[in-house]
């Protein structure tokens, strides 16, 4: 016989029950015998998506990785413009929604749908707070011109923005004292005396910025438009050198923008999956029979939350 | 493969004499309890890291601490909020298949990076002398 | 074979079907016959129609790539200028690669024969998610244009392995071509998605993982690859394009980047790219030889198991294509010893399938052909890559004709040929017509020279060093050049002839049988075409899938075969009482799936036994 | 693993072959590799052969006459363990040992001895150029028979590979980090180079030569270039070093437009830069262009020059100069 063979004996009777089962359930999908199997079979396709999507942002984790390991000097530069309190706050922020969608799934598991509504919109305003927290981070960024790329042009001297400035407080006078000391070494030399008391001062800040950068600053169009210029290498990302800022600094906010932009669109996507199952919600679809497409939901959600976790030590907090 | 395949055996029994009674218990349900019991933890892990990340510990410490504590915080997440504790096997070998590729893919870039480093160092040295007249 | 189907509310059109007539009705009413009109197909959830669109799909981009290839051999034929100038050689060789490699060959076998035939060989009625599928096909589509946008604009002309920092710095249309990859990636994404739950979740009652037909098992692993692989492909591109546009300086070494590290995250998933091009091929050969030497696979267990060795040992050897561009020795050394362990699946294949043949009885019909023209030309690939996979060798080698004859051997000779012998292997099943068996027979039989004419020549051409995307060369490797432009055109003719006779059987008569081959696993037991619902109720499997051939005999008006009728037992419904007894009380095998009626039985009397009262719920 | 590297060592060297498959070998690590392939090749060829004689035997012997026949295969065991293991664990021996032979090639490839010739390389958009001790530089490969040379390649724009067929070797040119190789060669005479990593429109193009000079005359002919580039009048070097350096890649002299400005009438005429600016070109223009060309750039050409810095002697600028002054 081939790999088949013919009726078991009693099976009118199961493949009657068989299509009861499909009566009373109208979301159970022609294909599957159960409500349950078609449940696993659902948690199993999330559960590769979620994996798809971890080795997604493993090459952006492999990048961080060598470049942190081969360029530290960039990544301390880089991170001290970070203000790890909004970066901490978009985390308590995201644990939260994550609590909330974890309880929505428990409220669609018992059948609670009003305590489920409340959920779902409270993970979506969450979720809204944690883009505001990030518009306002990038916004910061764009406005000091601490951009990827050609654009990389910070818009005041490194020590004066105020985010570096809280973290170096004594860094402004320094400055000054500095220039002092540089105007008055030359003068010496020209009259041919040693100079040799200034090294502490010297030892804290880097060498002065010289003027080209300067002028360069000056003019508030230095961001040029988003444009592909692939073909034409532009030279102000030459490094500048002597600056206090390191060799190919600018790699850092690449970097920092292409993780924390990507996680973003991971939320926005995650957002209009909410809005989604949301409107199903009221529609009356789920409930204890039928909660698959919230518990996926949730997961994918925990996931952009497990993303998180381990984006805000790497980007913010370590130095 | 074959142990996966048992399971369903006892899965699909048992799932067999269900299909009269009302089939909704196929997934667990988390108490509020533990819910809430994570969600704190989850906190209090946060602050310990930023607290943590403020103390010195030279070189690598810094760095291992903070994976250490986020990792406990993503294993918490996955365990409890995403029911891997409670749901097939299966699942969570597929999340461990991931990390364990990812650091495969991390592992031998970075080893491979670090080996020939030197000679970009060299090179840059060599650019930067000669550009300085 | 008939197949009698019950009253059921048909999900995918949502109105109650009648209960349709029995035996020819049935095939009246196939997949292709049930709905009518171009939107069911766009929006069909039918694996089967999906299956088919992607076959259209293909074989056009096939063509456009061949044309290409065709171009560039002409280009080939004497030293300097004969068609075009350098840049247009080079957009040319570029096209050529992409396309094949994105739009052909990766899809290729498991959307296409995978789609159509998966559900049906685990006697499930479509695949776990048929919208996911859908939105492959969808997603496919729609790489495609960006592809063609790309060829619009003005074509890259970086290679299709998009090095940079040529790629970051040449003025040609890159960002459509990658991101035209980019989406093709996850069309690949889903599809191995799909066919990873189907496979756990929907088997038939009976079937555990070592009573799955061995296609499934490389399908399977071919899934794994499609899904771990290829997210890093996406984070790769979508790094490429940002280099472009806002210069982030990951990859492009004037701005503090590193292109032997773009090397790496590009071959972390090319190496295993180029395995979910070739394990689906070793599935369609171990599904042809066995049923065309009437007799069971050997070593069943070794071949499942050495599909998922190769998936799992491709993601450690990434670094075999990188010896000679400034990877360190002990990056190096690792990964040239495990290349050297993929050899060995993949040589255990190799020998099971000859050692099938033995003492079988072997009907030497196209699919068969196409086994056997694979088994030679893929040896040849696959010890080819032993060079290759050898350090020092491979600095002699590497980036030279010998590895684009290694490509192409195992490609061209291993990925395309196994697909072509598995379209003529389910071409019956799949269109209900039969193709002009003489025509199909010469035609295997010039692509068969038409490879070997063109690619072994370019072994001889890189181990002389000719390097490889060469627009112009010297003169003393002239004649090797125009043997392999020559070869290159028979094989083009090749695969007209096969385009010509394959589309001219869709006009005949819809007269197929149900299993022409005589082969044992599910799908043949579904008349051919089959019907949109494939089985009614999962049939129970209660022997391995190369179990039966004994007990089909061939029906020589029917010209197909049908189960030995058992003389005396149970009006030969082929099963004797005693086994009857003990299947019917099998605990509920692992699928998950009820046991239930089996539309299938005896064709002398199965109208009577099995037809459902009308008044079915 | 000890055992196949005494195994390895204990293995006849290869004799002097220069076979079908593989150009003349002009190397010392050639005839190494030489043996290597050609047992490869053997093995391959043998393995091919076996295969495809097993599978038409076994399809003559057991083609079944028709379908119609109905023959019933004979029953022969579905998997036998022991056999399917022993042709597992056999290619895996085998394949161990070429493991082994191609690391210990690979190793000697990638370790120069110490006291190695050393030439520098650079790889451009579509020619090589090779710097040698005495800071002079040439488009061929000069080099003494039987000593040791060390190359140390980078490139200055895209990603490109030196290759020498007849000494078997090739390393990438990769921009932003230095990349080595060496060899020694057996025989005087004339070898091709060939560019392995595509690398744009020229990549075919991009050919040069290895020039293996008899015992002593290597050193004649560096201080021969030597003598000339001092001898020779300043407008003359200009000349060669256009071509030379690849300046006429990008710049012509006949007054078209390539990837930079025409040299012909440049000297002496204003240009108005990619700021706005005018100046006339005159000497300092030239030479600052030359060390530092992403400074002042033309109106409407792309900053794609990499920079000379370090790469021209004083006197070779100078000649440049002049021989501009000459293309009028």
């Amino acid at each position: 016989m081939s790999q088949t063979i013919v009726t078991p004996i009693g099976a009118n009777a199961e493949s009657e029950h068989l299509d009861a089962i499909h009566q009373e359930n109208p979301h159970l999908a022609h294909h599957y015998d159960t409500p349950r199997h078609q449940y696993e079979a659902g948690k199993l396709g999330i559960w590769i998506f979620l994996v798809t999507e971890i080795l997604f942002f493993a090459g952006l984790f492999c990048a961080y990785t060598i470049y942190r390991t081969e360029r530290p000097e960039v990544f301390n530069w880089g991170h001290q413009f970070l203000d790890w309190r909004l970066g901490g706050l978009n985390t308590i922020i995201l644990l939260t929604s994550s609590l909330t969608a974890a309880w929505a799934v428990r409220c669609a598991q018992i059948g609670y749908r009003r305590a489920l509504i409340v959920n779902i919109v409270a993970t979506i305003a969450l979720a809204f707070g944690f883009l505001g927290i990030k518009y306002v981070e990038y916004s910061h960024k764009f406005h000091e011109g601490l951009l990827p790329g050609h654009h990389f042009a910070p818009s005041e001297e490194a020590w004066e923005i105020e985010s570096f400035r809280a973290k170096h407080p004594h860094a402004a006078d320094l400055a000054e004292a500095l220039e002092a000391y540089q105007a008055s070494r030359e003068k010496a030399e020209k009259s041919g005396k040693a100079h040799h008391d200034a090294k502490a001062v010297e030892g804290q800040i880097a060498p002065v910025v010289p003027s080209r950068l300067r002028e360069l600053l000056r003019n508030p169009e230095a961001t040029q438009p988003l444009v592909d210029i692939g073909a034409i290498r532009n030279p102000e990302v030459e490094p500048q050198e002597g600056l206090l800022r390191p060799k190919y600094a600018h790699v850092f906010f690449s970097i920092y923008f292409f993780m924390t932009g990507l996680h973003g669109i991971h939320v926005i996507a995650g957002i209009i999956v909410w809005i989604w199952l949301l409107r199903r919600t009221i529609a009356g679809h789920f409930g204890p029979k039928f909660f698959g497409p919230i518990d996926f939901g949730a997961l994918y959600w925990h996931l952009v939350d497990l993303i998180w976790i381990f984006l805000f030590p790497l980007l913010y907090l370590v130095s | 493969m074959t142990n996966s395949a048992e399971r369903q055996v006892m899965s699909a029994a048992t799932d067999q004499h269900q299909i009269v009674s009302d089939d909704h218990g196929y997934s667990h349900t988390i108490s509020t309890r533990l819910m809430v019991a994570v969600y704190a933890a989850l906190v209090v892990l946060t602050v310990t890291t930023v607290a943590v990340a403020r103390v010195e510990l030279g070189h690598p410490w810094n760095f291992v601490a903070a994976m250490v504590i986020a990792s406990l915080k993503g294993g918490l997440v996955v365990a409890f909020f995403m029911h891997l504790v409670w749901d097939r096997k299966f699942n969570l070998l597929l999340f461990l298949t991931a990390i364990l590729f990812l650091i495969l893919f991390l592992g031998l870039s970075l080893n491979d990076r670090s080996e020939y480093q030197p000679s970009i160092d060299a090179f840059e040295s060599a650019q930067t002398a000669a550009s300085t007249p | 074979m008939t197949s009698t189907t019950t009253v059921m509310n048909s999900p995918l059109t949502g109105k109650s079907s009648a209960s349709p007539p029995s035996f020819d009705g049935a095939r009246s009413d196939s997949y292709l016959t049930h709905d009518r009109g171009l939107a069911s197909w766009i929006f069909t959830l039918d694996h089967k129609r999906i299956g088919i669109m992607y076959l259209i799909g293909v074989m056009t981009a096939f063509l456009v790539g061949g044309v290409f290839a065709l171009l560039i051999r002409t280009e080939l034929f004497f030293p300097g200028r004969t068609l075009m100038d350098a840049q247009t050689y080079n957009q040319l060789f570029t096209l050529h690669g992409a396309i094949m490699v994105f739009l052909v060959i990766i899809p290729g076998i498991p959307a296409i024969l995978g789609n159509f035939v998966l559900p049906m060989q685990l006697g499930a009625k479509d695949v776990a998610f048929p919208r996911l599928n859908l939105a492959s096909f969808h997603l496919w589509v729609l790489g495609a244009l960006f592809l063609v946008l790309s060829m619009v604009l003005s074509a890259a002309d970086t290679g299709w392995t998009f090095y940079t920092p040529y790629s970051t710095t040449t003025s040609t249309a890159v960002i459509p071509a990658t991101f035209g990859a980019f989406i093709l990636g996850f069309s690949s994404i889903f599809t191995g998605l799909n066919f990873i739950v189907s496979i756990h979740k929907l088997r038939p009652p009976g079937m555990g993982w070592y009573r799955m037909p061995l296609f499934l098992w490389s399908l399977y692993a071919t899934a794994i690859i499609q899904v771990l692989a290829t997210p890093v492909l996406g984070i790769t591109l979508l790094l490429l394009i940002a280099e472009r546009l806002f210069q982030i300086g990951i990859f492009d070494p004037a701005l503090g980047g590193d292109p032997v590290l773009y090397e790496h995250f590009f071959w972390f998933y090319s190496h295993p790219a180029v395995y979910i091009m070739i394990v689906p091929a070793f599935g369609v050969i171990s599904e042809i030889i066995p049923a065309f030497s009437r007799k069971r696979i050997f070593g069943y267990k070794f071949i499942a198991l050495s599909s998922l060795a190769i998936a799992v040992l491709g993601f450690f050897v990434w670094g075999h294509h990188m010896f000679t561009s400034g990877q360190s020795v002990l990056a190096g050394t690792l990964f040239s010893a495990l290349t050297f362990l993929i050899a060995i699946p993949t040589a255990i294949k190799v020998f099971n399938w000859i050692a099938t043949m033995y003492k079988g009885r072997i009907h030497l019909d196209t699919p068969m052909l196409y086994a056997l023209a694979f088994l030679w030309v893929f040896t040849i690939g696959g010890l080819t890559g032993i060079f290759l996979g050898t350090m020092s060798i491979d600095v002699h080698l590497h980036d030279t004709y010998f590895v684009v004859a290694h490509f192409h051997y195992v490609m061209m000779g291993g990925s395309i040929t196994a697909f072509l012998g598995g379209l003529h292997y389910w071409w019956p099943k799949m269109f209900g017509r039969t193709y002009d068996e003489k025509l199909a027979r010469i035609a295997t039989g010039v692509v068969f020279v038409g490879l070997n004419l063109t690619f072994f020549p370019q072994f001889i051409l890189g181990a002389r060093g000719m390097p490889r995307r060469y627009y112009d060369y010297l003169p003393e490797f002239t004649h090797l050049h125009q043997l392999s432009s020559v070869g290159a055109f028979i094989l083009g003719a090749g695969f007209v002839m096969t385009a010509v006779y394959l589309i001219a059987s869709l006009r005949r008569p819809i007269n197929a049988a149900a299993n022409p081959w005589g082969a044992s696993t599910l799908e043949w037991t579904l008349p051919s075409p089959p019907p949109y619902y494939n089985f009614h109720e999962a049939p129970v499997v209660t022997a391995g899938p190369y179990d039966g051939y004994e007990d089909l005999i061939y029906v020589e008006n029917l010209q197909g075969y049908v189960p030995r009728p058992k003389d005396g037992a149970e009006g030969g419904s082929g099963v004797p009482p005693e086994k009857r007894a003990e299947i019917a009380n099998t605990s509920k095998p692992p699928g998950v799936r009820e046991p239930g009626v089996n539309a299938d039985g005896d064709q002398s009397d199965s109208a009577t036994e099995t037809q459902k009262p009308g008044e079915e719920a | 693993m000890i055992t196949y590297l005494l195994l390895a060592d204990a293995l006849p060297k290869s004799p002097q072959s220069s076979t079908f498959w593989l150009p003349k070998a002009g190397s010392l690590s050639a005839g190494q590799f030489d043996w290597l392939y050609d047992f490869l090749a053997i093995l391959s060829i043998v393995s091919v052969v076996g295969v495809a004689v097993a599978m038409l035997y076994l399809v003559v012997k057991y083609r079944a006459r028709s379908r119609v026949a109905n023959e019933i295969a004979d029953k022969t065991p579905d998997h036998n363990t022991t056999l399917e293991l022993t042709w597992s664990i056999i290619p895996l021996f085998i394949v161990m040992a070429i493991f082994v032979w191609g690391f210990k090639g690979y190793l000697d490839l990638r370790t120069p001895p110490k006291d190695a010739l050393e030439v520098n390389v650079t790889g451009q958009k579509w020619n090589w150029s090779f710097t040698y001790s005495n800071g002079m530089s040439d488009n061929a490969l000069h080099v003494p028979v039987n000593t040791p040379v060390r190359l140390l390649l980078t490139s200055v724009d895209v990603i490109h590979s030196l290759y020498i067929p007849a000494f078997r070797i090739k390393m990438d040119a990769v921009p932003g980090r230095y990349t080595e190789m060496w060899f020694q060669s057996t025989e005087a005479g004339e070898y091709s180079i060939f560019c392995a990593e595509y690398c744009g429109a020229g990549h075919s193009r991009m050919l040069s030569r290895v020039v293996v000079h008899e015992p002593g005359g290597y050193e004649n002919w560096l201080s021969e270039q030597q003598k000339k580039m001092n001898s020779l009048p300043l407008p003359e070097l200009g000349a060669q070093l256009y071509q030379k350096q690849g300046c006429k890649t990008c710049h012509s002299i006949d007054g078209s437009r390539l990837v930079g400005p025409s040299w012909k009438g440049l000297f002496g005429r204003k240009e108005t830069m990619s700021d706005g600016t005018v100046i006339d070109v005159d000497a300092n223009y030239i030479r600052e262009s030359i060390a530092e060309p992403q400074k002042r750039i033309v109106m409407g050409f792309a900053p794609a020059m990499p920079t000379y810095q370090g790469k021209l002697t004083d006197r070779e600028l100078t000649a440049l100069i002049e021989y501009i002054k000459t293309l009028k």
